[in-house]
This record gives structure tokens, C-alpha cells and sequence, in this order.
């Protein structure tokens, strides 16, 4: 395993004081919780939005913490859910007033944490607390037999859009259910070419040959739907977006489309990439409102892609292009 | 006969300590065949700052154990940490105050530990997870006990019931938690929740009579 | 050789189509000439700024082309300049009739490229074209034995700062003494965990042992000083730093930082070394005015990273807080 | 005998494009070892340009040969389009408009090709690069034709001489491009640059008389 680090028990302390050292300047940390805050936080009147997770899919989330998106961040260990202390602090530093909305993506890890602490918080502060939990993940079936779609890329857009509702001061219903639209018209499918390696494992999750990749990935190294060819760009765009498309239809609205690289994928081939799926929706009549591509949900140093596809009526094209400020994700400020 | 005070689950937990130790790169083996790569981690991290805690601070069983439990549910994270906590947290709250431990007592203590991992979880016997090895030893101990087999006997019928319950999980197809996103691939590997948690019904037999 | 492309011989091209369908809305393109143009060049009276160099370093420098930084990007094959053409038609495309500045890390290529295309385009098209050549890469010593120090990481951020003073409306005298102040004042060091693959070669540029680093790696894979075992993160920024500190003193003005992640090195790891590095320049005396962490200057897949520290003095620092807005940096607007 | 016109500078590109071709990977990997992987591509898709080229568009060899300078620089790129180029460049220039190519102005033509390179890449022999196959390729030719041999012998020797300047770069340090950063640790391998050159003088031989 080849990583700069000094310890694989710190690495998410260590990273944190780093992050404080180069962004202390807009953000507050909580090193004993791992808390990434908002400098400003709380707003008063203004609905709280937290999310968190496991470590290693940076920016993801301490990097979209800031005006226009989240108040606060978890970070867990590396792909391990945060623990509920962690939730509670983070909760209670940004509630304002007007309650607090917990992001959580569907992991069962991080559903059983966040609602414990949800639980707690609401009963040791009284602070009201409502979840939303993305799942977006078409690899994974979404039956009685699975713990569902796994949250991915939505999370990303849902974080945006909704922090810039939040940020208007829309209250926690009006937000709430915001998620749940943007999370309900949200699909996403992602493909590996590489495992990524966890720095306490010390060696990669899985390996693949030289000619194949695994289909349907998740972020963690989750093997995904079927372990396929290596195809061409233009082939693997096909599948990726032929997945979604097969599960919810996009033709009603303009979408916003977001090719997301999983750490080790070079900008060139997501730029390529972006080209062959905007190609693909074109052909299927698709509109696309707006894009994002970059790598800002990563599973580590893992190569691979996600492509995630979001209905985007008029408000949540205004709440996008609304002014965001982190070290994620910036514009219009 | 066991005494029932803190004393005696530091032991239980002082046991557990090392054999999870010993075994986290093993436990972390099997969550990379069919999850995440973490649960040895994971344990490993919990155990730690469990084992930090001083059993001479706490005035009863009781009181210790749900130290235990919000140690690890704030230190492990992970589908294991509120399920682990959730366990010997209820385990915990089902325990009388003092006097000694019997075979009675555990079963009631290990029965509510179950219900509580099964509401948090919502997993049933046979989709492949801790309760796996949860269910079987919870029978056999009670079992055991019903036949008027003491706590050591009862509680080694429950390890051996764990056990196979967890080796039961090779070929289940999992239905709940990170390994189900796997589908039919998820067979012919064994839960690594399952086999953390057979640890620690077996850790109790060696340690609490 | 595992990579989303088609086709190696038109990965540019079909990066260049997918950034296209991305960022049509802000950035234009000449497909023949594989030139990345702001939509609204040239302006009238501006200074032009072009830059260009071999493709596979991305953001840079596609992804640096729009308000505050460069008005046009010349993107060679992978690793290779580009050819004249390229940077005569940009050059042509930019001038505003204030002439134009040409921005050249110092490789033999991109130097003899860039010079054949400012003599050509001053003979054909009248325009006045001065060039700035980078090197600040320490890793290479600068002697009549060598081609002399590469450039490296002060690209970035001197096309960032003569960006915005071009953008303030400087002239192209005033904007040469920058740069050269810019180039003057920075120095960087890199280094390699993995190589990097380049699609026409089909396999990896060089080979480490799972215990070795490459230290003082170029940014295409050209060795560097030399192959050393793989350190902490504490003792690897020790190294780059100390590699920069032996060459350049720091101590008289406050500096820029900037941590480069070459491609696949996680975001987490980058923060984790900034940590590191911050530390080693406080104990050194050295006062960081300003920072920026993140992968703005890549080599393709590779592994690992390089630290750049440039002087800056009351100008530069409100050079780069100035307005920036473009794919790949942005801020203030 | 050779009438100077652009077929006879055609014949010669073809027979290089075709070389440049089968040998592209060999350049690419003497590159990887101390360059940046990519001169034999480089080389290949400069050539291909060219060989589109007609003859029969261009009424000299002067005319045709400035077009395939040209093309090099606008498709190679890196440090050999400039200097591939510049050398075509200069080499057409100084040759004159038709008649029979004799040796004397082959050297006169091959002479102001290296000035350009040199002039253009500021290397000069013993650099490792491309000058120490041209230097010792024009020296065996001057050598030759001024002793009395005709064009078809004197390119003979300057290709044995090209070869040898190839070879001799072997031991050398570079002290020019992308090899000198290696200082020491550029021992021991063949210039790339100096490699793709010499089959540039071996087949002038094979296709100017
Ligand atoms: N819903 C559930 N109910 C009961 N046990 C579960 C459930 N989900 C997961 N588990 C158990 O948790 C184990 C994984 O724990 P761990 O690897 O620490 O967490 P994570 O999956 O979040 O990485 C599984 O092997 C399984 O036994
Ligand atoms: N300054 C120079 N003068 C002459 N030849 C040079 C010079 N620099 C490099 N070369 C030649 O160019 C060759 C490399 O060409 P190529 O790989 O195509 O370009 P790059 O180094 O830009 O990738 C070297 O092997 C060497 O022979
Ligand atoms: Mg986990
Ligand atoms: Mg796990
Ligand atoms: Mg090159
Ligand atoms: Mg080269």
C-alpha cells in the first residue's frame, strides 16, 4: 500500500488538521467530534443541514460545508459511518433555531447511527430533526431483499440544492420535502476499473484483470451488478446511462447530468466520457439544463466513474445556479 | 458462581478484548469478500476503548455494560457500532442490580439484547447477519438452562450453537447490510458480523462462570 | 492499460468535444487547431494571455481559460507540445491589439514550439508576442549540463496572477516584469508513488517497488533525483520542503502554498500533507499568506504530489484574491 | 544518377515512413527509459502526415521537402516536430531548384539542415541528442565525395557513420532535452532522437541513388 500518510489510525485526524490549516479561514473544526462546521454556524432562523459519512470520498462532505450548502460534516473513519456523538455535536453547533435536517446516505451504517442520534439529540436538546435518506444507486436492486439503492451521487446534488433552498430560508417541511423530490428524481450508476485500497486493510478491496471492470461499483468498493470486458468509452457511457434510463424515465424535464471521476480517473477521461453520455441522453431526447464533472465523490484512489442523472424543474435549476461558497464546490460568490 | 458486579463483565470484556485483537485482520478479511474491508477495524477500535474503561468506576454489572455499550456505539461506527451498542445496551437494562449471575438471568439479558440488535437491524435469522449467530446460541442456551444445566454449561451449549450458527451464514445468500447488495454473490462466504458476534458468546462461556 | 477512451490517437479530440458539451456556455473551441478559447476573445484592449502544453496535466490548462486567468489553451497530444499552428491560431484569436503573452513551462519541446509559433505569428500577423518560460521545478539543476529547471506548479498560479492583472487592464511590459517576478519568486518539488500510463504507450512509464518513491518526478514521468524508500507523510513533506527551503529563501515575505495532487492521490492525503507542510514552514519562519490544495496540475493516473511556495508580496496576494472564473479555479464572481 | 524533383525526395519519405512505422514502438520505449515515452508516436504521426502529401503537387524537390518540413512541425509536436522540421526546412532551402542530385549538393543541403538544428536546439555533438548522428553522418560524407565517390557511395559511408553516432550515444550523459534530467542515470541508454535520425540518413542512402 502506497499512501502519504503517517499512521492508518489518524489518517482522518491528521487530514482534518490539515484541512483546518489550509481553510480555517471559512471553517470551524471540532476535532474531538470530527466535525467540520460552517465559521458562521448557527444561523439563527435558518434550518441546519448536516450530513456525513464515512471518510475517503473527499471533497465529499467536509468539502461542500459553507454558504449554500451544509452547515456541518461528519467525518467517519475511512468508508465507516460516523459515530451518533459525532451527529449530535454537529446538530447541536448549527441548530438555529428552526430545526436541522440530517443527509444521510443509504448505508445501513450510517441509517442506524444517524437515527440513533437523531433519537438522542431530539430528546437531549430538543432540537428538531427530520432525514432525509438518499438512495440513488441503480446497481443495487431496491427490493426486501437487499438494504436497498445505495445513496451516491445525488447526495452531492441534493447537498447544493438544498442548502441554497435553506440558505433562502425555506423552512425544515418546505426543505424536507425538497429532499425527497430531488432524491426521488435522482439516478446514478457507477462503474470501477481499479479497487481502491482502505488504508487500515493495507491492501486493495478487490482486483480485477487487466481487461475487466465491475459494473454497477459503489463507493466503498462494493462489487457491483456483474464484472464485465473492459469496453470502450463509448460502450461503458451505453451502460451506464442505459442502467438508469431502464429504471426511471428523464425524457419529462431537463436534467442536470454529472459525471463524477472516483478518485484515480483523470479529468481528461471524464471530460471524454461527459461527451459520449451527453451524446447518449441527446439521442434519447434528454435535455440536458446543466452539468457538473469532476471528481467530487471519490472512493479513495479507486479509478472509475459515476454518472448521475437529476429531473430539474425550474426551482431546482434556480437553486443550483444560486450562489454556493466551499472549498468544494464555488459560484456566483 | 459468578458474582454479578462490574468485575466480572470487565473480565468477559477484557477476554473479548484480545480475541478480537488477534482476529481483526481476519474479521476484515471476510468484510472485504463480501463488504467493506473494516469490520476487524472497526471492532478492533471498540474493544480498544472499552478496554480502557476502569471496571472500578462502575457500582454494578449493569452499570459497566452500558458503559460498554455507548463506548462502542460511540467509537465503532459502521453497521456494527449501533448494533454492538444497541446489544449490550439492552443486554445491560435486562441484568438485576446484584447478587449472582444465573443461568435465568443471562438468558433474560441475551433475549433482550437480541430484541433490541432485531429492532435497530430489522434483520431476521437467515439473511446472513450477527443475528445468525445470535438466534441459534439464545435457543441452546435456553435449552441448556431449561434442562437445568447451569450457567457454565448452558453458556458453553450457546458457544457451540454459535458457532454453527455463524459457520451456518457460509451459504446464505445476505439480505440485509452491505453484503446484500451483493445478490447470489454474497453465497459461500461467512458473515464477518456473524463471526465477531460467536466471538463474544464465546468469550462469555470462558469468562463468566 | 485500463482507461475510458475510445481510441488512443484521439483522446485530445474526444476530451475536447466532451469539455465542449460542458462548457460551451462560458468557453469556446477550435477543434482543428485544438485551441480552448474564453467566449468572449479578444478583447479589446487586454493583454492576451495563452498558454499550452502537452494534454494529460488536467485542469491545466484547458481548465484555466475564462475571466482572470488565460484567454486561450493550446492542447498538445498527451505529454507532447504542442505544434506551432496551435499556438499561432490561439495567439491570432486573443489579440486585442494589446498584444499577447505567451505563458511556457520550460521543456525543450514546448520552448522550441512556442518560439517558432511567436516568430511566425509576429511575421504573419504583426502582433507583438512576449513569452514567459516557467522553471521552477528544484528538482532539476539549473546548469549549462541540463535544459534547465522544469516548470512546474508556478504555471498554475502565476496564470492565475497575470491573469488578473492582465485582467485589471496592465500592459504586456508591466505584465512580463510580473511573471518574471512571479517565476522568480516560486519553486517547487514533486513526488511520485505510481506512474502514470500513457494511452499510446499502453503501460506504465516507470516501475517503483511497493516500497519506493520517486522523488523530484517530473510531471510526465521523467525521473527525478532520486528513487528514495517510501516515507511517512511527515518525512516525505520534509523532503519537498526542504528541497525547495536549500534552493530558494522563504523567510523574507509571506508565501502562496500549493499542494498538487498528481492525479490519484485522494483529496484526504493532500489536505493530510498540506498539515504536514504548514507545520514544517511555520517552524521555518515562513508565513503562509495564502493557500490552495487540490489536483490542478495532473499527471494523468499517477500517484503522489509536489509543493510549490512563491513569494508574495502586497500585489501578488491581491492579484490572487482578485476575481477568477474558469472550470478549473474560481472565485469572487 | 537521381534527377532532383519531388518524386525522388517522395521515394525517400515513403521508404522512412514505413521504417518509422515498424520501428515506432522500439523509439517509444527507448523514450520510457529516459524521456517521456512518446518519440516513436511522435515520429509515426508526423510521418503519416506526410505520406499523404502528393508529389505531384509540388514542382521540386525544394518545394516538397519545405511542405514536409512544414508538416513536421505542425503534427509531431514535443522537441523533434521543431527539429525534424527545421531541419527539412533548411535542408530544401539549400538545395537547388532541378538538375541531377550530386553528392556536393546533397552535403551542402545536409550541412545547412544541421546548422538549423543546432541553430534551433542550441545541442552540439556529445549532448546526446539527434547532432551526434548528423555530425558524424555529414563528416563521412564530405569525407567520401571529396575523395571522389559519387552521391549513392558517399551516403553509403554517411549512413555507416549515422549508425555508429547512434551507438556511440550509448555511453554518454545528456546535456540536452528531456534525458538531461536524469544527469548520471541517462548512461547506458540510446537516444531516442538520435536513433530516429539515423534511419533518417539509411534511408536517404537506400532511395537517393
Ligand atoms: N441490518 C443488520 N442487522 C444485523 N446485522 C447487520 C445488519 N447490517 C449489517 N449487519 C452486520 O454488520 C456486519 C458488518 O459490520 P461492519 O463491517 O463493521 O459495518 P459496515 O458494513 O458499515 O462496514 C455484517 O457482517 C453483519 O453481520
Ligand atoms: N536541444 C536539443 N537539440 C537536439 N536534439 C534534441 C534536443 N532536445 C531533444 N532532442 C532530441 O529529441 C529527442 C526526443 O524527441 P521527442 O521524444 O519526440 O520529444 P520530447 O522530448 O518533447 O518528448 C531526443 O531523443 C533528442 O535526440
Ligand atoms: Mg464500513
Ligand atoms: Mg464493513
Ligand atoms: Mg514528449
Ligand atoms: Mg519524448
Amino acid at each position: 500500500m502506497k499512501k502519504l500518510i503517517n499512521d492508518v489510525d489518524t489518517v482522518v485526524a491528521d487530514a482534518l488538521r490539515g484541512m483546518e490549516a489550509a481553510l480555517s479561514d471559512r471553517l470551524r473544526f471540532d476535532h474531538e467530534n470530527k466535525v467540520i462546521l460552517r465559521k458562521d454556524a448557527p444561523k439563527q432562523g435558518k434550518v441546519g443541514l448536516v450530513s456525513g459519512g464515512g471518510s475517503g470520498h473527499e471533497p465529499m462532505h467536509g468539502g461542500f460545508v459553507g454558504l449554500g450548502m451544509l452547515d456541518a460534516a461528519c467525518a467517519g473513519e475511512v468508508f465507516t459511518s460516523p459515530v451518533p456523538d459525532q451527529m449530535m455535536a454537529a446538530t447541536a453547533a448549527v441548530d438555529g433555531g428552526a430545526g436541522v435536517l440530517h443527509i444521510v446516505k443509504n448505508y445501513t451504517g450510517d441509517v442506524m447511527n444517524f437515527d440513533m442520534a437523531a433519537e438522542m439529540v431530539a430528546e437531549a436538546e430538543g432540537v428538531r430533526v427530520e432525514s432525509i435518506v438518499t438512495n440513488d444507486d441503480v446497481a443495487v436492486q431496491d427490493s426486501l431483499y437487499t438494504a436497498g439503492r445505495r445513496g451516491v451521487g445525488v447526495t452531492v446534488l441534493l447537498e447544493k440544492i438544498v442548502g441554497a433552498a435553506a440558505e433562502q430560508g425555506r423552512d425544515l417541511d418546505a426543505l424536507l420535502e425538497l429532499a425527497k423530490k430531488v432524491n426521488g428524481g435522482g439516478r446514478s450508476m457507477g462503474v470501477a476499473l481499479t479497487s481502491c485500497t482502505v488504508p487500515s486493510a493495507g491492501e486493495p478491496t478487490f482486483s480485477l484483470e487487466e481487461d475487466e471492470m465491475e459494473l454497477g461499483i459503489g463507493i466503498h468498493g462494493e462489487p457491483g451488478r456483474e464484472r464485465v470486458k473492459l469496453g470502450s468509452a463509448r460502450e461503458v457511457a451505453g451502460m451506464l446511462v442505459e442502467a438508469i434510463l431502464a429504471d426511471l424515465d428523464f425524457t419529462g424535464s431537463p436534467v442536470i447530468a454529472f459525471v463524477n471521476g472516483l478518485g484515480a480517473t483523470p479529468l481528461l477521461e471524464q471530460y471524454l466520457m461527459y461527451g459520449e453520455i451527453a451524446r447518449i441522453l441527446e439521442g434519447n431526447g434528454i435535455t440536458i439544463a446543466r452539468n457538473l464533472v469532476g471528481s467530487y465523490m471519490t472512493s479513495l484512489d479507486m479509478a472509475g466513474l459515476s454518472v448521475t442523472l437529476l429531473q430539474a424543474d425550474d426551482d431546482i435549476v434556480k437553486l443550483w445556479d444560486a450562489p454556493v461558497n466551499t472549498p468544494g464546490l464555488r459560484w456566483g460568490c | 458462581m459468578s458474582t454479578l458486579d462490574a468485575q466480572l463483565m470487565a473480565n468477559w470484556m477484557a477476554d473479548l478484548h484480545g480475541v478480537i485483537d488477534v482476529n481483526a485482520k481476519m474479521l476484515t478479511d471476510l468484510d472485504r469478500q463480501i463488504g467493506d474491508a473494516d469490520h476487524g477495524s472497526n471492532m478492533a477500535r471498540g474493544m480498544k476503548a472499552v478496554a480502557a474503561l476502569d471496571a472500578g468506576n462502575f457500582d454494578s454489572a449493569a452499570a459497566y455494560l452500558k458503559k460498554v455499550g455507548m463506548t462502542l456505539v460511540s467509537t465503532v461506527g459502521g453497521a456494527a457500532g449501533p448494533l454492538y451498542g444497541t446489544f449490550l445496551l439492552r443486554f445491560a437494562s435486562a441484568l438485576p442490580a446484584d447478587g449472582e449471575l444465573t443461568a435465568n438471568q443471562f438468558a433474560v439479558a441475551l433475549s433482550a439484547g437480541i430484541d433490541g440488535v432485531k429492532a435497530r437491524g430489522k434483520a431476521e435469522e437467515g439473511d446472513k447477519t450477527l443475528v445468525d449467530t445470535l438466534e441459534p446460541a439464545l435457543r441452546a442456551f435456553e435449552e441448556a438452562a431449561s434442562g437445568g444445566s447451569d450457567l457454565a454449561d448452558s453458556l458453553s451449549a450457546a458457544a457451540s450453537a454459535a458457532a454453527e450458527g455463524r459457520d451456518a451464514t457460509i451459504p446464505l445468500i445476505a439480505r440485509k447490510g452491505r453484503a446484500s447488495y451483493l445478490g447470489d454473490r454474497s453465497r459461500d462466504h461467512q458473515d464477518p458480523g456473524a463471526t465477531s458476534m460467536a466471538m463474544v458468546i464465546e468469550s462469555a462461556a470462558r469468562t463468566l462462570s
